[in-house]
C-alpha cells in the first residue's frame, strides 16, 4: 500500500561527480516489492520547493529495513535534499508504480539491462531479483564520463557489465547502442531505463524483442490524479487512450506506449 | 454543535473544505490513503461532452512557490464520468460538485443538463475560465457578457445550483461576478490559476508542451484573497474560495476575504491527506481564535472595516 | 567584445541589468555597499509633480516567495527630484530611467518635460500602472485608449526616450502594449505588481493599511515571463523585463521569453549586492550556455518556435 | 559601515516559552557599538521567507568577537531560525539603524529602562553601557506571563529589576505602566521598547520627561531605500514630513515622531 512516512536518514554519500547515494531507514521498506518502484519525496516542509521529486529505488534491504536511491544533485529540489545529514528525517511517499516483470524469463535465459546516465539505479535492484532467480544479467551502463559514473564494481558482481560514455573516458566512446552493437550481445529480454532518446533508440533496434522500458515524466502527485505525466497507447486510432507513467507506469512493455 | 457545518444553496456540508476540481481526478486515487467521506464535498475534474486526451507532456513545470499545469482538459467525456465515475462515488457519503467545461455553448448546455441528473451531483461548478483550452475556453471567462449568456442557458437546463468558476485574468473581476450573479448564478467559486509561463534555460523553450499554463499554489494566494475580498462585498452570492491553500490559517484568511468554503487543490499533490488533515485541525484552530462557528467570520475584514 | 553591452532607443548600456524602480530610492542607499556605475542603468522611484508622504503604515507584507507593498508613491516631488536626487546621481557613470506617476494627466507631462531636461535622465518610464494609488494610477494602466493618449501626449513633451511600463492586471496585455506602441512609446517595461491582499490571522483584517498592495519576488516571475513572451511577438519596440529576478537563470530567462533588458526590484531588499552579482556572474553564465552575446538570445523561445 | 556577513552559530538555546537566545560570531562584530541598533537576518538562502527579519542586538562581545539575539519564534522566518544548530552559518546585514543615545546622562543620575516583552532585548547592551557610565539604572520589564520572560537575573545584577505580567503570575499584573505607578519610580531618562500601545502609554503619561523609545515597523530593506517603515514627524502641518524607522530610527526621541 501507498503510505507516507518521514524515513531516517542512514547515510548520504557522494558517489561521482553530482551524484549522491542516499539510504533511509523505515517502516515503508515493508511495502517495497518491485524493482523499477519509485518514492516520491519532499524535501522540506516549506512551499518551495514546492513539488516532491520522484526517484527510483536502487535497492531495498528488508533485513535491515532500509532503501537506497541514487540521484543526481542538479536543480533545486535535488540540491536541497544533497544537503541532508544522516540522523536527520525525510517524507517519502510510497512506493509508486509498477515495476519491471521478472517472471517473464526462466532460469538459464539471459537478461540484458540497459541504463543510461540517472537511469542506472533502478536496474540495481533489478539485476539482483533476477539473478536471485538463475537468470543471467548483462548490464550495459551509459554515462557522460567516467567521474559520473558509479556502480559499476556492484554491476560486475551480478554479470557482465559494458560500459559507453560519451566523452569515451571510461568504455566505449558513444552510447548504450554502440557498446551494444561493439559486444554483439545476445540476450532474451531487454531492460531499460534513461533518457528518451536511448528509448527510443532501443525500441526501434529491437522491436522484435521482448523488452520494458522505464519512462520519465515530469509529475505532480505522483498516484495517478493530476493527469501529468500521460503517454499515448501505441496502435490506438482514436488517440484518446492513456496510461500514466506514475501509477500504469513507469515500467511499460516495449511498443505498449508512445514514446 | 458542529462549527465546521455549513449551508450553501442546494447543499448541506459537514464541513467547509473540499477537494478543488482537476487535484483530485474522480477521488479514486485519493480514497487508498481515507475515506472520502469526511470531505465536505468534492469538486471533480472537468468533464466535458466529448472524450478528450489533452495537451502533449511536459504538462506541469514548478515555479516558486507554485506550479504551472497545462493538461488540457483531459476527461474522459459525459458518457464514461455518467458511467464509470459518478456511480463509483456513490459509494461515499459526500456531495459532488460537477466541473463542467467545454469549447462551445452546446457542449456546456448538454453536459450541464445531463450531468446535473445524477444522484449524488448536488451543484455545478461551471469553468468558464480555463486557461489551457485553445478553442474558446478563455474567453467564456473574460467577457461579462459572454459569461452571462453562458450561465442563463446553464441554468436553463440545470436540476440544481449552479457555480460559476472565475478567471483571475481579467482586469476587473468585480465586473465578472456581478455578470454571471445576474445570470443567476448560486455562487462563485475562485480563483482558476493564472496564465503563466516557464523556459528552460537549456533549451530556451518553454517547459510545457503547451508553452502557456496555469499557475497555482501557495504563490498566488495574496492576488486570490484580494480578488475575494473585492467580489464578496459586491455579489449576494457565496463563494468558495480557492488557491494556495495548505494551512488552516490559510482557510481562515479565506473566511476573513469573504469566502463561505473553501477548496485545495495543488497541496494535494504534495500531502495527499491534506484535506482529511486540515478538517481535523480546523475546529482546533477556531477555539483558539475564539470562533464559535466558521460561518461567523465570513468577510470579517471588510465587515470590520469600519469599525 | 563585451558580451552585456546592449543599445536601446536613447541609451547605450554596459550591461543589461539595472535596479527596478521603488526598490532603490535614489541610489544613495545603494551607494554605501557599492560603486552604482557599474550598473546598467538605475530606473529611480516614481516622481510625482507633488511631494506625496504615501500610504500609512504598514506599507509591507510578506507572501509565499513574494511579497506585497502600497508605499503609495512616497517621493520628494518634481523640485526636490530635480534639486537633490539626479544632481547627486552625477557623480556617477549611469544613465538614470526617470519613472514618472502623477493622478492626472496634467502631473505627468508637467514632471515628464521637467525631469527629461536633467542632463543624466536618458529615458523615462512612464509608470502607468501603480496599484497603490487611489485615484486614476490603475485606469490609465487598463483601458487602452487612456493610456494611449497619455503616452501621446508625454511624448510630446518629453526630451528622451519614453519607456512604458505596464500593469499586469488586465485581461489583455498585448492590446495594452500595442496601443502604447501606436502612440510612440520607445519601449515598455513589465510587469509592475499584481495586485493583492493579505489578512492578518489573529486581527481578521489586512495587514497593510491600504489594504490592497502590489505583489512582487519570484512568485510572479511566471506571470511576467508568460506576459513578455506574448508581447514580444506582437511589437516592435523592446521590453525591458522584471518580475522575481534572483539569479542569472531567471535573466536569461527573461531574454528567452523576449526581454532586451533586466530590471531587479524586491532581490534588492533581500541581499543589496544583487545587481553588482548578477553582473558579475553573467558572462560566465552566457559562456556555459554557449552564448556569445547576451542580444542573440532575446526572445529564443519563440523564434525557434517553429524550428 | 553596513555590510553583509555569514555569520557563524555558537550557541542556541531556548530561554523561555517560545524565546531564544541566539549567540552569533563574525567580523561584523567589530562594526557594532550603539545599543538600540539591529541586524537584519536572513533565515535561508530559498524564495521563502522572501525577506530578512529584523532582530535587535542584546549585546555585544567585543572580546569575543560575539553579538547575542533573543528572539521569540512565532511565524515562518523565526521558527526556521530556532531549527539552526550551532555551527551553522546564517547570513547577517548590520548593524543598522540609530541606537539608543547614552550621552545625555552623567554620572549618578538615573534611567528607566521599560521594556515590553521582545522589546526588552535591546535594553540589555543598554543597561551595560549606561552602568558602565556610572548611570542608575532601573528596570520595568513586562511580559505576557512567567514563562514568557527572561533574562531577569541578568537585569537584577545592573539595577532594581520590576516586573509585571499580563496573568500576574510573576510581579505585578498588568503593565508596566502599572508597576511603574505602583513603585512610584523616579527618573532623569527614559528608555523604552515594546509594542506600540505600551509606547504610546509611555509617551503621554511622561510626555514632559526626556526620553527615547525604540519603534518596531514592518520592513523590507531595512537600509532606508524601500519607505516601508516611515512614521510622520510630530508637529508637522504639511505632514509630509517623515522619519525611516530603519535608517532614521528605530531610537527617537519621545516627541519625535507620531506613533
Ligand atoms: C519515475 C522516475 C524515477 C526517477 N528516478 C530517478 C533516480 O533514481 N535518480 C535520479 O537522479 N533521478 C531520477 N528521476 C529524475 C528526477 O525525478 C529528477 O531529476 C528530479 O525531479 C529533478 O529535480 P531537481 O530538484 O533537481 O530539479 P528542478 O529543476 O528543481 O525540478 C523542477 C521540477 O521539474 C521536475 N523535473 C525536473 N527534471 C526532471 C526529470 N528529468 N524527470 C522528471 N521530473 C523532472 C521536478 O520533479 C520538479 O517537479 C526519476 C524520475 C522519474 C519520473
Ligand atoms: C528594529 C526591530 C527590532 C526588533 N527586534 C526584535 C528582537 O530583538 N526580538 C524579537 O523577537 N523580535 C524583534 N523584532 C520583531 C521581529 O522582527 C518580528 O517578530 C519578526 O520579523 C517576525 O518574523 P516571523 O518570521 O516570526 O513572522 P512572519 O509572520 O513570518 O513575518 C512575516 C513578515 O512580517 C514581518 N513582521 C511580522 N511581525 C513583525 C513585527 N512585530 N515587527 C516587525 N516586522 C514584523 C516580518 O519581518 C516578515 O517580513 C524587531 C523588529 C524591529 C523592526
Ligand atoms: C493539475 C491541475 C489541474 C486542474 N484542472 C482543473 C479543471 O479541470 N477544472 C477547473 O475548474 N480547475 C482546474 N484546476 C484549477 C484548480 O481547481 C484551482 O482552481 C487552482 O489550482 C487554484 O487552487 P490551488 O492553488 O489550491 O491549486 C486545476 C489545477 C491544477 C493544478
Ligand atoms: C517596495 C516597492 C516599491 C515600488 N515602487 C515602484 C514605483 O515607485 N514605481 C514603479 O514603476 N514601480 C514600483 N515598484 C514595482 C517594481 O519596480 C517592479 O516592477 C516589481 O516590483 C516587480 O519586480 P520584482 O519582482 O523584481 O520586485 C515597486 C515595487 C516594490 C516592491
Ligand atoms: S503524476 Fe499525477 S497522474 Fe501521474
Ligand atoms: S525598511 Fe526599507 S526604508 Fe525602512
Amino acid at each position: 500500500m501507498i503510505r507516507q512516512e518521514d524515513m531516517t536518514i542512514i547515510s548520504q554519500k557522494l558517489i561521482a561527480t553530482g551524484i549522491y547515494e542516499l539510504i533511509l531507514k523505515g517502516n515503508l521498506v515493508n511495502e517495497m516489492e518491485h524493482p523499477g518502484q519509485f518514492v516520491h519525496i519532499r524535501v522540506n516542509q516549506q512551499v518551495a520547493p514546492l513539488l516532491r521529486r520522484p526517484i527510483s529505488i536502487a535497492t531495498v534491504r528488508q533485513d535491515l529495513q532500509t532503501i537506497t536511491l541514487i540521484y543526481r544533485a542538479e536543480g533545486e529540489g535535488t540540491s536541497l535534499l544533497a544537503e541532508k545529514k544522516s540522523g536527520e528525517k525525510i517524507n517519502v511517499m510510497g512506493p509508486l508504480g509498477n515495476g519491471f516483470p521478472t517472471d517473464d524469463l526462466r532460469k538459464g535465459q539471459t537478461a540484458l539491462l540497459v541504463g543510461g546516465g540517472i537511469g542506472v539505479p533502478p536496474l540495481y535492484e533489478l539485476s539482483l531479483q533476477l539473478r536471485s532467480k538463475g537468470i543471467e544479467v548483462i548490464h550495459v551502463l551509459g554515462f557522460e564520463s567516467a567521474e559520473k559514473s558509479f556502480y559499476l564494481e556492484k554491476f560486475s558482481e551480478l554479470g557482465k557489465t559494458y560500459v559507453a560514455t560519451v566523452d569515451g573516458s571510461l568504455g566505449t566512446k558513444g552510447f548504450v547502442t554502440d557498446a551494444i552493437e561493439q559486444e554483439q550481445i545476445n540476450f532474451d529480454c531487454l531492460y531499460t531505463c534513461g533518457p528518451l532518446p536511448m528509448l527510443r533508440a532501443l525500441e526501434e533496434r529491437y522491436a522484435s524483442k521482448q523488452g520494458y522500458i522505464s519512462l520519465e515524466q515530469r509529475m505532480a502527485c505522483g498516484i495517478g490524479a493530476c493527469l501529468a505525466c500521460v503517454c499515448h497507447v501505441a496502435d490506438d486510432p482514436t488517440k484518446k487512450k492513456y496510461r500514466k507513467a506514475c501509477s500504469d507506469g513507469p515500467v511499460f512493455r516495449m511498443g505498449e506506449v508512445i514514446i | 454543535m458542529n462549527p465546521l457545518q455549513i449551508e450553501l444553496p442546494g447543499l448541506s456540508l459537514k464541513n467547509p473544505v473540499m477537494p478543488a476540481s482537476g487535484c483530485f481526478g474522480f477521488g479514486r486515487e485519493f480514497s487508498q490513503f481515507y475515506d472520502l467521506s469526511v470531505l465536505g464535498a468534492i469538486m471533480i475534474k472537468a468533464t466535458t461532452f466529448e472524450t478528450r486526451f489533452g495537451n502533449q507532456t511536459p504538462r506541469v513545470a514548478e515555479t516558486p512557490a507554485g506550479m504551472l499545469n497545462a493538461i488540457g482538459l483531459q476527461n474522459p467525456g459525459l458518457k464514461g464520468v455518467l458511467t464509470n465515475e459518478l456511480p463509483w462515488l456513490e459509494k461515499f457519503d459526500v456531495p459532488i460538485f460537477a466541473n463542467v467545461a467545454g469549447s462551445q455553448v452546446e457542449d456546456y448546455v448538454e453536459v450541464a443538463k445531463e450531468i446535473s441528473k445524477a444522484p449524488n451531483v448536488k451543484a455545478l461548478e461551471l469553468n468558464i475560465s480555463c486557461p489551457n483550452v485553445k478553442t474558446g475556453g478563455i474567453a467564456f471567462g473574460t467577457i461579462p457578457e459572454v459569461a452571462k449568456e453562458l450561465t442563463k442557458k446553464v441554468k436553463n437546463v440545470s436540476e440544481v445550483p449552479v457555480y460559476v468558476k472565475l478567471s483571475p485574468n481579467v482586469t476587473n473581476i468585480v465586473e465578472m461576478a456581478k455578470a454571471v450573479e445576474d445570470a443567476g448564478a448560486d455562487g462563485l467559486t475562485m480563483i482558476n490559476t493564472l496564465l503563466g509561463m516557464r523556459i528552460d534555460i537549456r533549451s530556451g523553450q518553454p517547459i510545457l508542451a503547451n508553452r502557456t499554463g496555469g499557475l497555482s499554489g501557495p504563490a498566488i494566494k495574496p492576488v486570490a484573497i484580494r480578488m475575494i475580498y473585492e467580489v464578496s462585498q459586491q455579489v449576494n452570492i457565496p463563494i468558495i474560495g480557492m488557491g494556495g491553500i495548505q494551512h488552516t490559517d490559510d482557510i481562515i484568511e479565506y473566511f476573513y476575504a469573504g469566502a463561505s468554503a473553501v477548496a485545495i487543490g495543488t497541496a494535494n499533490f504534495v500531502d495527499p491527506l491534506i484535506c482529511p488533515t486540515l478538517i481535523k485541525e480546523l475546529p482546533e484552530k477556531l477555539a483558539e481564535l475564539k470562533i464559535d462557528h466558521i460561518s461567523e467570520i465570513v468577510g470579517r475584514s471588510w465587515k470590520n472595516e469600519y469599525l
